[in-house]
């Protein structure tokens, strides 16, 4: 151990160990670097701490017991009861084996990993605290991958009742309300799965429709589901403020010039993050931001500075947990030499709502302001056998495909299993795969990856399972 | 050796009466996309001296499946 | 109507009404063709009368049946209770919806449908028997898609206690117990989804193995479950004799040698099907046959008479419906004067056992023997995300590539919702991708086909998620 003003000598250092900073670290040992990876809260971020983890887990959590509650089988009839504490417990022992998987895999691949909060001292030399002492790094590469946190509302200051992401996937009782500040699919994920529960859940959007960043045929589907759910929703709404008791919180939020107010046990807000760039003595050493807090990076996830690398949260794009880890892998190839660019023609994007939603390449409307002329193939679970026989008949698939070439350019799934639906669509897109290509692959019956199959034969004008026009 | 082309491409040369057999494929591995059937046709159109056209192609391949 | 000895003309007759008769139908109208499709029965055939629909609507059922019995869910107790009449009426209702289905689109394509036997009584000519008439059709061009049924054994004759799979479909009460001679995958299916129904089973399979067509290590996890719902299944087991009663029947088998008897309430022949090629006049006309009682075909699934075709479960190749189908639209196509041919580079097969089983494409043996070396990549569930956020730790994703070339040429799934995963791979396999091609290709995080991704990683030799060697 290096203690007092010595300065460490490491190869690539790491800053933050969420999915982006861990699969770096572990691709870049790979290919033989030695890596120290510092983070100043536990290894797997956000994403495996307070993130699509624990969020993955009530969600199931949630979709088992309300399947249970309400059988839609006939002939089986279901009951559930429910201990909520104990479901907490359970979801922190997912998180705890994935994080345990990742120290693992860190360790197997000989990561050096250090807690530590890390700032930068020297274009190549950070500082790094921990509560008691503070340690200096030299480095030869670095990549900053710091990931990013909840924003707060100035005038709905987080509170112990007016919560963060965080805390809300971490209650130890299922409220009996809830108001949610913000329609994103992370407001919905988690007021849809505490309405399953038995929470009486108010969602307050500041745009006209919940899931603004999805087509809007989308989020319907969605919204019928949390309609039956008994789920209050308020589109062009704006939250102004709140008034906090030792047992409840009331928001006062404005519906087109109407004041309204609204009570109740807690509230959420979801609407957006902000990336962890503004303590880490980024000026100090002159690295060059983008809009928005972000860092500017080139397609080899490069900053300004010849040495340091920012990838994930921290720089444009999706901020979504696969592509910090595939940057992630291009940062850590690039430095061991290899020659590694972000070289994607699209990331696919994931809501674990009710129905799921999942969406990879071009919606309709860019398709068209790119290709010009498109062709769309629709193909709807009510006509998938499959579907029918797991009683989930809501929802569809929808392709889009340059009309000139029949080149499939985008895809939407919503319904049950999208987010497994999707990955062929994803690889369909990076193939260039053609409309035809995908009709002329036999997909097994009965299975909901037909309607892949029947969507493309759809947009070819040649449908078997539903009518042409 | 086998033949790799999408089955969008091995349909398309055999509308266009192509034996993607013949075909020099210039992708990954050999790989024969869409514009190398249409090379070869229009090599092969003008090795016959005259413009692309649309070959009807054979029927009568009587080959076990 | 046309009576008495009057031949009707047709242009295109299709005899069978199953995936491969009613795709091709449908296909076939599409291309401007007036199209007659004759079926005995109702249309749908095996697969959504008795097969795959009715099976996989008793398997959805059972799964919720046992999952609302035993919950997987800490803090979420569930309980379950089965009117199983009330399942059947269900089953029911799943059937006719997607039959419904079928006559809807058959009509709206403009099939003309009759019901009735035919055989041939000339190259030319149909004769078509209802209960009290008989009709003639001159035809320009026929597809036989006339399907197949299960296989009757010399010594156990089906019975009021030896079932086929149709009568096991349409059981109204939950048996006490039940022998599945055939450890097949419709055999397995079903015993499974009487097992998770409380039935007492018990299976006796020839070879070493259930699901012999499948690699070893596939079938291990389902024995396992099998077990687990207190499944006897003796191997290497040859079924003899049975002696039936009112109320069971005994069955005597051998086991090396050695004789037993088991006493159930049903026995369950799964031992395979024929084809229905034997009642057709087969002979009269001079069609040449195949092995097996299958017709032989080239690649337009054109038999020896030219304007005669043949398709799905009575031709070479698996016996499935999705094969069926794609056969129905190659050789409508053919007869609409496209140049169609059989040009397929896989066809995935499913199991609906419990965990899925999917596989498509080269075994690896099989991959062995064609390409000389081969990389192999394989992931296990334990280490994905949503696998762990779900419940369902159980199985893997494995890969098969050439190993000089990269090229994937054989995938393997077992595990929760395999059924869906493999249409990745099915695409991947027919689009000639590398494993570099899928490993490149982003998957969405947190979703099973991030094990696809993976898998390819490990075969390369870069895992991110598991250790490598
Ligand atoms: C509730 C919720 C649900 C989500 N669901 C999904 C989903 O389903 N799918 C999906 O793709 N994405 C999801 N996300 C987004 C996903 O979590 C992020 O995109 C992802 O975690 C970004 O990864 P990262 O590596 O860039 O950063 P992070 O995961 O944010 O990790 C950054 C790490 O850096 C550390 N760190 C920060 N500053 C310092 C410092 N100065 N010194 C040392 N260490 C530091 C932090 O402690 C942290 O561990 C969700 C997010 C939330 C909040
Ligand atoms: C229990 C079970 C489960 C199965 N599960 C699956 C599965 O999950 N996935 C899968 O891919 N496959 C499955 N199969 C197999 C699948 O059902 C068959 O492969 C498929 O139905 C074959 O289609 P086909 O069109 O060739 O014939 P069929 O579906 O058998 O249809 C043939 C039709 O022809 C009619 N017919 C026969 N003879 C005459 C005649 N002389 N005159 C008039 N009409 C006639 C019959 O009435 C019938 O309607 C399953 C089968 C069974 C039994």
């Amino acid at each position: 151990m290096v203690v007092g003003e010595l300065t460490e000598e490491v190869d690539v250092l790491i800053i933050g160990g969420g999915p982006g900073g861990y699969v770096a670290a572990i691709r870049a040992a790979q290919l033989g670097k030695q890596v120290t990876l510092v983070d100043k809260a536990e290894v797997g971020g956000v994403c495996l701490n307070r993130g699509c983890i624990p969020s993955k887990a009530l969600i199931s959590a949630a979709e088992h017991y309300e399947a249970a509650s309400h059988s839609l089988f006939p002939g089986i009839a279901t009951t559930a009861t429910l201990d909520f504490a104990q479901v907490q417990t359970w979801k922190q022992s997912v998180v705890n084996k994935m994080t345990g998987g990742v120290k693992t895999l860190l360790k197997g691949n000989k990561v050096n990993v250090v807690q530590g909060e890390v700032f930068f001292v020297k274009p190549d030399e950070v500082r790094v605290m921990t509560e008691v002492e503070g340690h200096n790094y030299h480095f030869e590469d670095c990549i900053i991958a710091t990931g990013s946190r909840p924003i707060e509302l100035k005038t709905i200051p987080f509170s112990a009742r007016v919560l963060s992401s965080t805390e809300a996937l971490s209650l130890q009782e299922v409220p009996d309300s809830l108001i949610v500040i913000g329609g994103g699919y992370i407001g919905i994920e988690l007021g849809q799965t505490y309405a399953k529960f038995g929470t009486k859940v108010t969602i307050i959007e500041g745009t006209d429709s919940i899931l603004p960043t999805f087509e809007a045929q989308l989020s319907r589907l969605v919204l019928r589901n949390l309609k039956k759910y008994n789920v209050d929703i308020y589109t062009n709404a704006l939250a102004q403020s709140v008034k906090e008791t030792a047992d409840d919180v009331t928001l006062t939020f404005t519906v087109s010039g109407e004041e309204k107010t609204v009570k109740a046990q807690y509230v959420l807000v979801t609407v957006g993050r902000r990336p962890n760039t503004d303590e880490l003595g980024l000026e100090t050493i002159g690295i060059q931001m983008a809009d928005k807090g972000l860092i500017a990076v080139d397609e080899r996830c490069k900053t300004n500075l010849d040495h340091i690398y920012a990838i994930g949260d921290i720089v444009p794009g999706p901020a979504l947990a696969h592509k910090a880890s595939y940057e992630g892998k291009v940062a850590a190839e690039v430095i061991a030499g290899r020659n590694s660019v972000v070289d994607y023609r699209c990331v696919p994007a994931v809501v674990f709502s009710d129905p799921e939603i999942a969406v990879v390449g071009l919606a309709e409307e860019e398709a068209k302001q790119t290709y010009g002329e498109v062709v769309v193939g629709r193909f709807p679970y009510a006509a998938n056998g499959r579907a029918t026989a797991l009683n989930a008949d809501a929802g569809y698939v929808k392709l889009i495909a340059d009309k000139k070439s029949g080149l499939l350019v985008g895809a939407q799934v919503i319904g049950r299993e999208a987010s497994n639906l999707i990955a062929e669509l994803g690889l369909a897109i990076e193939l260039s795969a053609t409309l035809e290509d995908v009709a002329l692959t036999i997909h097994a019956h009965p299975t909901l990856g037909e309607m892949v199959m029947e969507a493309s034969e759809v947009a070819l004008g040649l449908p078997i399972h539903v009518l042409g026009k | 050796q086998e033949i790799l082309a999408t089955p969008g491409v091995r349909k398309f040369a055999r509308e266009q009466g192509v034996d993607i057999a013949q075909v020099r494929g210039t992708g990954a591995h050999g790989k024969v996309t869409r514009e190398d059937v249409i090379n070869f046709l229009q090599g092969q159109s003008t090795l016959e001296n005259h413009g692309v056209q649309t070959v009807e192609a054979p029927r009568e391949t009587e080959k076990p499946v």
